[in-house]
């Protein structure tokens, strides 16, 4: 087995995420990998991570992992619980949250992600489940980072849909349009971490995960993927991180499965 | 329950059962299938199981709302296939964020005909809701999207405690119940435990919900399941991750509506006939209490 | 506190020291008049005597209010003197009401340029003050006031307790201390006792201003008197009425500042000059603690 | 000594303004007469009245006479506590409040109230303490009822400023204006109570209290006060009143003095 193989692509997102986050940031947490890669980080490099959950938990230590972003685990020992109205405008529209976590059903080559429908938002052809909190944490959020496997379906041209906005939107880009935050300024995959080009706004190739040829990340893409010059070659997890994954972070592979 | 939801809650009422997460009145919306409601506006910002049972039942002519999943399992199938034509009625949608549907519902609490907010910016959401619209700033000229009021006929609030006249406590997360019940023309408070009058006013910061804009208090012990009460009981998350394949098939939709709603006469019955909820029981993490002495 | 007024309010600043007769930071106050801050603009809803000692010293160039009286006990005589034309300083004034101004600060904290409310028809508040202005709602067509956010350089709360970050806690009355703290650039909290983070996170819905928010947390019993802080002392109203003749006569009242406020170091010094304010301590009403297991 | 001796105007004022409350409704309190008055009402004819204070205090059972709208009895075993953000928005904006009470330096013709400045706004003889809750109260209870000792400088034909909306006011009538509430539908003066006449607005004197004539409450009125057609009598505090106000609501005469 090689060293690719020592790891699951699941463990090495997770892994690539954590790294994101600075020590003392506030981050405004989705439940699954990002809060698995939030808690990877207070036990690495940030302890002081401010964990905000858009339940109204902020400052949560959950004691187990939790299955919703709502669960009881977030508010006991927590620093704070806040209604949702506080959240959203004392805290995010207040520009609080440095990093925000987005995934979605489909990512475009600017960085728009889509949550709302498959096909036509009157007749879809897969009802998806919406923007919840994404649209916002996407405008008011000082960065995010998007986490999506790779596939020609998930990263299409132009999504169906711009539920968050990203670099280039509709009407405009985010200066045009006025949005607070810097937008998807990462997002990271299982094979490679794409990152938007500062002049024009389009995800670009950035960093390859050991072993993998950018071919094989094009192949995973709907556009024609430009690279970064001087690629770089992204770490694998360490031992000390996948340990921290298997024996106390999500021990019965409840987000690590694949 | 039964003659609250008599009572208060009419065909065709927009209806707002509220509690993200936390506190879900199960117990309200069971009710209001087995009192055969129709053509209900149903309002929350995730309608979560108990509005793809309702919608499924054929109590909902339109839902509106800001995420609509099984969180951390899968979709709201009953849901899904109202909206993607695959069976069921129609269903209307209007469809905003959690911010947006915040925004409604703080719009309401203060009898404000809109809520301005940041926000919409490059979505394509407005062209899907025209509702969200935009309006200019008097001082700098900037323009500011904006969302509706929502004032429902009735909001359904589960909470930790009240005393008899609904003066309402609730601790651990309170998501848009404050907002929910003031901003709503009838308020049905419903509570695991009914509590002196002594113990509210003991700790009165703790009172979220005054009993003056209260119409009725239930008392429905295991109430929000398989949602939770913090101090009660916990979430049941094998309900969650078991309703997925249940959703997916509308004949196994129908039998479980006919075993655990229709088939039950009320709330006790139905805690009966789960079983065993005891195993969500929880464990006392009790906090201190603070002086309120002068 | 010498530190954090120091290096946290700057001459020509916007302060804000916040707290409805509850919690008024007295101790902050002073090391400002101390430390000769000048042409600051003070906003508070209520300026009580902590402001009327700050215009008195000479630290103000305006004042941003909405009711400016000795709460039951008279007037705030060096505003007045200063408004009337009679003594000191000219004083600009920007006038709202107790809505308007709680609306200013819900913008702020909210970050948002103006704030909507249905106010101030039939009024002459409008002509007096031209920030209250008007806005079209885009959906019914009515016109409602706005008033324009207030954010201001340093928002000073204080509170019962904290922790070395600043995760603060308060109960008994509100104010708007959460609403003058998110909507400022710095906020520096002023507690009666500085607790361990584990009495934080034991009642996390106590917390009304996360530390994340909070560039300083000083320590000062005692530091609210003569206004007061529930659970710790009562409010002196005794001194609230023997104000009424000090901050009527000008000297008395530079006697006053000379005695309590530039004659003493810091609040320890004053607290033992006041003498016997353990008559103020407060009679235990402890409420019981809530369960936040699961 | 007559009857009119055996009680204060203060007294009076107090027992008729209790009187004006009913059972069960929602009172937004000021200090003084109105705390004083719903205090007697409670331990009378309404023992469920709610008392709501601006300071976010709401069914408060004070155990002392509190000297400010701000008092820590006022929280201590009261119903609820929140924020002023909540008392503004969500009680009185929302049309919660059925009665509130109101009093002033000036009270005119059409029951503006001024609480501001005697003179002009720029450069006043004397500067008041300004609108305080006053303003929003008006505009948004259901009703107000105004407490105020008779004088021609405090019943002006026109208030210099005015506060506190009255039946007409700067613009047109309330209707015009678009104000929720009823307005003043009472002057509880120390002689007399006067009442909107329903058609004008104007403030008209309806009720005498015993022992006064109505010349006694003209001279207190600057403008040709109108008299309702069947003038009413008021009856005097109880026994029952004068000894709950004496010796159980305030003892040490700290508002009862005169």
């Amino acid at each position: 087995m090689g060293i690719e193989a020592a790891y699951s692509p699941a463990e090495m997102m997770t892994a690539v995420a954590a790294r994101e986050l600075r020590d003392g940031e506030v981050v405004f947490v989705g439940i699954g990998l990002p809060n698995l890669a939030c808690n990877l980080a207070r036990a690495t490099h940030a302890p002081n991570l401010v964990l905000i959950y858009e339940s109204g938990a902020v400052g949560a230590v959950p004691e187990r992992l939790p299955v919703s972003i709502g669960d009881p685990s977030l508010v006991t020992g927590s620093l704070m619980v806040c209604g949702m109205a506080d959240v959203f405008q004392s805290f995010l529209q207040n520009g609080r949250m440095e990093v925000g976590f987005l995934g979605g059903a489909q990512i475009d080559r600017f960085g728009n992600i889509n949550t709302t429908v498959v096909g036509e938002y009157g007749r879809p052809a897969v009802r998806l489940p919406g923007s919840g909190g994404a649209a916002e944490i996407a405008i008011h959020a000082k960065r995010t980072v998007v986490i999506s496997r790779l596939s020609r379906r998930a990263f299409p041209e132009r999504v169906d849909f711009i539920t968050s906005p990203g670099h280039v939107a509709r009407g405009g880009t985010r200066r045009q349009l006025g949005m607070p935050g810097a937008g998807p300024v990462k997002v990271v995959t299982d094979k490679a971490i794409l990152e938007a080009d500062d002049a024009t706004g389009e995800l670009v190739l950035a960093a390859l995960y050991p072993g993998v040829e950018a071919g094989e990340v094009c192949a995973g893409i709907g556009w024609t993927l430009r690279c970064r010059p001087g690629l770089k070659q992204v770490d694998p997890p360490s031992t000390a991180e996948l340990a921290l994954l298997r024996e106390v972070l999500d021990p019965h592979r409840l987000y690590l499965k694949g | 329950m039964r003659e609250a939801v008599a009572t208060l809650v009419g065909d065709g009422d927009t209806v707002v059962i509220e509690g993200f997460t936390h506190l879900i009145c199960f117990a309200a919306g069971h009710e209001i299938i087995r009192q055969r409601r129709r053509d209900l506006t149903l309002c929350r910002l995730t309608p979560d199981l108990i509005y793809d049972q309702m919608i499924a039942a054929g109590c909902a002519r339109k839902l509106v709302f800001s995420w609509a999943g099984n969180p951390g399992a899968g979709s709201l199938h009953a849901f899904r296939r109202a909206v993607e034509g695959t069976g069921g009625a129609a269903l209307e949608l209007e469809e905003y964020s959690h911010f947006g549907m915040v925004g409604r519902l703080c719009a309401g609490a203060a009898r404000l005909p809109f809520w301005p907010m940041r926000n919409y910016m490059g979505t394509d959401l407005p062209a899907a809701n025209p509702r969200i619209a935009t309006i200019e700033c008097p001082y700098t000229g900037e323009r500011l999207a904006t969302v509706p009021a929502l004032n429902p006929d009735v909001t359904i609030v589960h909470a930790q405690r009240a005393d008899a006249q609904g003066n309402t406590q609730i601790w651990g997360l309170l998501g848009v119940q404050k907002e929910a019940a003031f901003a709503a023309r009838r308020v049905i408070v419903v509570v695991e435990e009914l509590v002196d009058e002594r113990v509210i006013r003991a700790d009165p910061n703790r009172t979220l919900i005054p009993g003056l804009i209260v119409d009725a208090v239930v008392v429905e012990p295991w109430g929000a399941h398989p949602s939770y009460a913090q101090g009660y009981y916990d979430r049941d998350n094998p309900f969650y991750v078991d309703w997925e394949p249940i959703s997916r098939d509308e004949a196994a939709l129908a039998a479980y509506l006919n075993e655990y709603v229709y088939g039950v006469a009320d709330r006790a019955e139905y805690v009966a006939r789960c079983g065993g909820l005891e195993r969500l029981g929880a464990d006392a993490r009790v906090c201190a209490g603070v002086n309120y002495g002068y």
